[in-house]
């Protein structure tokens, strides 16, 4: 018993390892479908994606690469979901060079399903550098300053960009960002010209980004991967983000038990020490 | 002024570039005559203008001022310098890079000659660097298919994936470290664990449904909310306004040359 | 907010004055700072590396040139200055080139102002990647293969924090840490000895060397906050009972 | 030999990624051969990629190209302050390097205003919470509107305050803490702390998490599904080969465990 305890208290790391590892790849095989609530940020993001008029011309933007595509990857399948759905047109721009690689292949992975075609309904403008410079012009002649495409075909050219010279053409923002370049969006396109704002962080960058969802300069947000699993239940899909909640969930849980059983077990050795040393006499 | 700095080509450009090592070499055979005693006065003052610069174009009063590239500028006198002087600070910076370099093929250059299997791994560091450098600017210069496809194997083949699973391990060790840590030993140790556990029930479907039938307040997700939105805000922005005067005291140190009892001491 | 409005060109300058007259006022005075834990752990780190006759790591983050690395250095000078005269090798890994030349600089002075130039050895201050992880995974490589005995993790850490700590865990390493990223602080108290916390990082350098100008320093900071902190109740109070003026009063700070 | 490659770099690049996902996992049996060979092959592609993207992104946009193609010839001066650096190495030279470091540290000291008044003076203002209950206030020829504050968001904002009075409190430095209001605050901040430290940890979990699960769905339905396609059910056959590798490294782990240290830290909790 005495040493079931202590073995509870110092369980090798190695297993802790293999267990964590079993608890992340078995749900992948485990269909299941937990419900989950949705919290007022995620419902403030879907209705701003409703309210706008369809046909409308948004900006997608995602600034994320390979090393968060947990979290702001699935955020972004369950967003354009919804903007294909909706019947939105949309233009992918990227801050980050892998960005514009990795959404371009979630943007033709999804288009089939909601009879999309790369240049009629969407198109990307693909990497981009020096983003305040790049707002500033864009927001004054949108031709002029992304010339072209990621394939390098002249946008004017593209039937998704008829209509839209200017930032007053815009109707709605998304940004998917892991960093806290999402504050150029706010104060150079959201703030000058009243576009409505959306903004998918990571669970790390949230807290901060709290503070712009009070002020009402972001409309609605995704709460890293949780985000996008209620985004998902709401539009009433199964993708990325819900075959992920399911491991999220087993990991978590392990993760507690883990933290109980060592406390549990530290604290019945402790009691056992008390009563031998009571049991000998020892005045403790 | 503007007469002086025009550009040139061909062989008056050589010229102009032969003049201006030379007029370097000079200046600095100049300054080395500088007492060595006096020596540190010249780097504080050198110190001193660095963070003028700045301070004062951050201070001084602003008026509108449209350039080309912005149609509603503002900023003072010294706001217009501010593209130029980054921008060499940048490129004069970019030159460390080579220190780094030489740094590392210091280290490794050792090890090859030493043998062995640590031979061996030096000998993959050079191998890789110089295949992703030469990779990289080729594809840069020559973006032909076989170029790119090469590029694509070391950087989103290995370059990133090597990133993310190094990001990824992080989950390993906080189930270790978590594990290890979060015991009722002492109060705060107490704190930590209760915290952790309930926000993160607050943020799986599983600890929703637990608490998904008691009133909304005491729901798991509400009572995370509450923590992460009031109580982690407080705590959080206390403890930043004091690492902001703490930083803007070392800043003053440094710029005025106050700094004692380390480097920059000998350094002012 | 690219330039000063009317209220930073008041207040900033008052909190720098502050600062810079308790500096200047401090050269004669005893002043007093009180217990900070977790630095006086670091002798202890120091002894356990020189008994066992293993080497010390000394990380400064992943910072390039900015205030957070620069007091990290003085914390990393100060550690080497009092391992010096032990003869205890401490390595010195640096993720950013800018701040390479500055880390060598200043490991080599620490070792030169005890009196010991011959310890410096240039290859122990290391330039090993300036991307995050491989950072990560040399340090990592260093840990195990060196054997490290104490680990000093003083800087700006991100993410990387977590392996670092947990690997220094592994090897059996005592480490104290210190850092003005809060986010990863919940990290280092999960894996590390000793942890100091916020502020604590820039009251270092005073709380180790007792330099009467850096202690005068930190009662310029103490007044600062508790300026800010008046500032703050000030408008609290203002909201409260004068909501028309506090919003007034707030609109007056940001600027607008 | 360009076109073979071009239709096989996708497969390729998910063995490639396998392996190196596999290699550097390979550290938590233990430190071993395999993970140093992926640490120094991390470690010299991050160097190349250093290299070329200081020279394509730095060095070529903002002097070569002006410098030599645009006949920019004062940028040479660029270069000759640049090669200050590298007289740190001569005991000689070694104080114009430290002119050149002064230099940035100035600016970098300078620029710690801006950075401070971004950082912090906006939470100055945002800290301002009413701590009674008041109804809305239309907007006058005073002042503008103001939003009624509900009881909740009073108790809430009390609430916040005293945490941020508590935290405060902690960080003076300068005066022992003798006074029991002093004392009790100061305890309170850094339970407080505790508190919100936890917090972090707890949500932090999430993202990391996040970061395996996306490289599990690499290896099972990327690499599984793709290069292990032909055994039917690529995912489930790397599933089945990944925890026999699993399997085998805790088989040797676990027998050897005796002559390992006790993984227990004596420590712990003794920050």
């Amino acid at each position: 018993m005495k040493k079931l305890l202590r073995t509870l208290q110092t369980i090798d790391r190695r297993v802790l390892y293999a267990l964590l590892l079993l608890s992340v790849t078995l749900p992948f095989f485990i269909p299941m479908k937990i419900p989950v609530k949705i919290s007022q940020p995620t419902h403030k993001l879907y209705d701003t994606i409703e309210s706008v008029p369809e046909n409308s011309f948004i900006i997608f933007g995602s600034d994320w690469s390979a090393g968060t595509r947990g979290e702001n990857g699935a955020q972004t399948e369950a967003l354009m979901r919804h903007v294909m759905r909706h019947k939105l047109r949309f233009a992918i721009l990227c801050f980050d060079p892998q960005a514009a690689t990795l959404t371009q292949d979630i943007a033709l992975k999804l288009q089939s399903q909601y009879g999309y075609k790369e240049g009629v309904n969407w198109t990307n403008w693909g990497y981009r550098v020096q983003e305040v410079l790049f707002f500033k012009a864009m927001a004054n002649d949108i031709v002029k300053t992304v010339t072209a495409d990621i394939h390098g075909t002249p946008i004017q050219t593209l039937p998704v960009m008829q209509g839209v010279t200017s930032a007053t053409d815009i109707k709605l923002l998304v940004n998917v960002n892991p960093t806290n370049s999402y504050t150029n969006y706010i104060q150079f396109l959201q703030g000058p010209y009243h576009i409505p704002m959306v903004f998918a962080p990571t669970a790390v960058m949230a807290p901060e980004a709290f503070n712009y969802l009070d002020s009402g300069q972001i409309s609605g947000m995704l709460n890293g991967l949780s985000g996008a699993i209620e985004y998902e239940q709401m539009l009433g899909v199964v993708g990325r983000a819900t075959k992920d909640s399911n491991c999220l969930s087993f990991a978590h849980l392990l993760i507690i038990m883990l933290m109980i059983l060592g406390n549990i077990a530290m604290l019945l050795e402790r009691r056992a020490a008390k009563l031998e040393t009571q049991l000998m006499g020892g005045a403790a | 002024m503007s007469a002086l700095f025009k550009s040139v080509h061909g062989s008056a450009w050589w010229l102009h570039v032969a003049f201006v090592i030379l007029f370097c070499v000079a200046v600095f055979a100049v300054l080395q005559l500088t007492p060595k005693q006096s020596r540190k006065y010249v780097i504080q003052l050198v110190t001193f203008i660095g963070g003028l610069f700045y301070a004062l174009e951050f201070f001084l009063p602003i008026h509108a001022q449209v350039t080309a590239a912005n149609a509603h500028g503002e900023g003072n006198f010294i706001t217009p310098y501010m593209d130029v002087v980054s921008d060499w600070l940048t490129v004069i910076g970019a030159f460390t890079v080579g220190l780094g370099v030489i740094n590392l093929s210091m280290v490794h250059t050792k090890r090859l000659a030493k043998g062995g299997n640590t031979a061996f791994n030096s000998a993959v560091f050079f191998v890789s660097a110089f295949a992703m450098m030469a990779i990289d600017i080729l594809q840069k210069a020559h973006p032909n298919a076989l170029n790119k496809n090469i590029y694509e194997l070391l950087f989103s083949g290995a370059l990133t994936t090597l990133d993310a699973t190094m990001f990824s391990i992080i989950a390993f060790y906080i189930v270790s470290a978590s594990y290890r840590a979060f015991r009722v030993r002492s109060t705060e140790a107490t704190i930590l664990l209760i915290t952790a556990v309930v926000v993160m029930l607050g943020q799986i479907a599983v600890g929703q449904f637990i608490t998904h039938k008691l009133p909304e307040v005491f729901h798991f997700e509400s009572i995370r909310e509450w923590i992460l939105t009031l109580a982690n805000t407080a705590a959080v922005r206390a403890i930043g306004f004091g690492l902001g005067i703490g930083s803007l005291a070392v800043a003053l140190r440094i710029w005025l040359g106050l700094e004692r009892g380390s480097y920059f001491d000998s350094q002012a | 907010m690219n330039h000063a409005n009317v209220p930073v060109q008041i207040l900033l300058p008052l909190f720098s004055i502050v600062i810079i007259a308790m500096i200047l006022a401090a050269r004669k005075k005893h002043l007093f700072i009180r217990r900070i834990q977790g630095l006086t752990a670091i002798d202890e780190a120091i002894g356990r590396a020189t008994e066992m006759g293993r080497p010390m790591l000394c990380s400064i983050g992943l910072g390039s040139i900015d205030v957070p690395t620069l007091q990290a250095l003085s914390i990393t000078s100060y550690i080497i200055r009092n391992s010096a005269r032990f003869n205890t090798r401490a390595i010195v890994p640096v993720a950013d080139p800018q701040i390479f030349p500055v880390a060598e600089e200043a490991v080599r002075e620490a070792y030169t102002v005890e009196g010991h130039p011959e310890q410096y050895n240039a290859e122990d201050v290391r330039f090993l990647s300036d991307r995050q992880f491989a950072f990560a995974s040399a340090v990592s490589g260093i840990l195990y293969r060196e054997k490290v005995a104490a680990s000093f993790l003083f800087g700006t850490f991100y993410a990387e924090a977590l392996i670092f700590s947990e690997t220094g865990q592994q090897v059996g390493a005592i480490q104290v840490a210190g850092t003005p990223s809060t986010t990863q602080i919940p990290f280092f108290i999960a894996s590390c000895d000793y942890v100091i916390i916020g502020d604590e990082f820039y009251a270092a350098s005073a709380y180790l060397s007792r330099e009467p100008t850096l202690l005068g320093s930190i009662v310029g900071q103490d007044i600062a906050k508790a300026l800010l902190l008046l500032v703050v109740i000030f408008g609290s109070l203002l909201v409260t009972f004068a909501p028309v003026l506090g919003a007034i009063f707030s609109a007056f700070l940001k600027g607008k | 030999m360009s076109i073979w490659l071009g239709n096989h770099t996708h497969i390729f690049s998910l063995w490639i990624g396998a392996i190196c996902t596999i290699g550097l996992y390979s550290v938590l049996y233990k430190e071993n051969k395999m993970f140093r060979f992926f640490e120094h092959l991390f470690l010299g592609l991050a160097t190349g990629y250093m290299i070329a993207t200081t020279w394509n992104d730095v060095l070529l946009p903002k002097w070569w190209v002006p410098f030599h193609d645009e006949g920019k010839w004062w940028l040479a001066f660029a270069v000759a302050i640049g090669s200050l650096y590298y007289f740190i190495y001569s005991k000689k030279y070694n104080w114009m390097a430290r002119m050149l470091i002064g230099l940035f540290l100035g600016v970098s000291a300078g620029q710690q205003f801006q950075v401070f008044v971004n950082d912090v003076w906006p939470q100055i203002y945002m800290s301002f919470k009413p701590v009674l209950p008041h109804s809305a206030i239309a907007a006058s020829a005073i002042g503008p509107s103001v939003n009624a504050v509900t009881p909740v968001e009073a108790i809430n904002n009390i609430v916040f305050m005293v945490i941020l009075l508590c935290v405060m409190s902690y960080f003076f430095f300068s005066f022992e803490h003798k006074s029991a209001a002093m004392v009790h605050s100061a305890r309170w901040g850094r339970w407080l702390m505790m508190f919100t430290f936890g917090a972090i940890f707890g949500s932090t979990i999430m993202a990391r998490l996040a970061l395996l699960i996306d490289r599990m769905d690499f290896m099972l339905n990327d690499f599984g599904g793709e290069a292990f396609a032909w055994t039917g059910n690529g995912p489930v056959a790397v599933l089945v080969l990944l925890f026999g590798l699993t399997g085998l490294v805790l088989y040797l782990s676990l027998g050897k465990k005796q002559d390992e240290e006790s993984i227990e830290d004596p420590n712990a909790g003794n920050y």
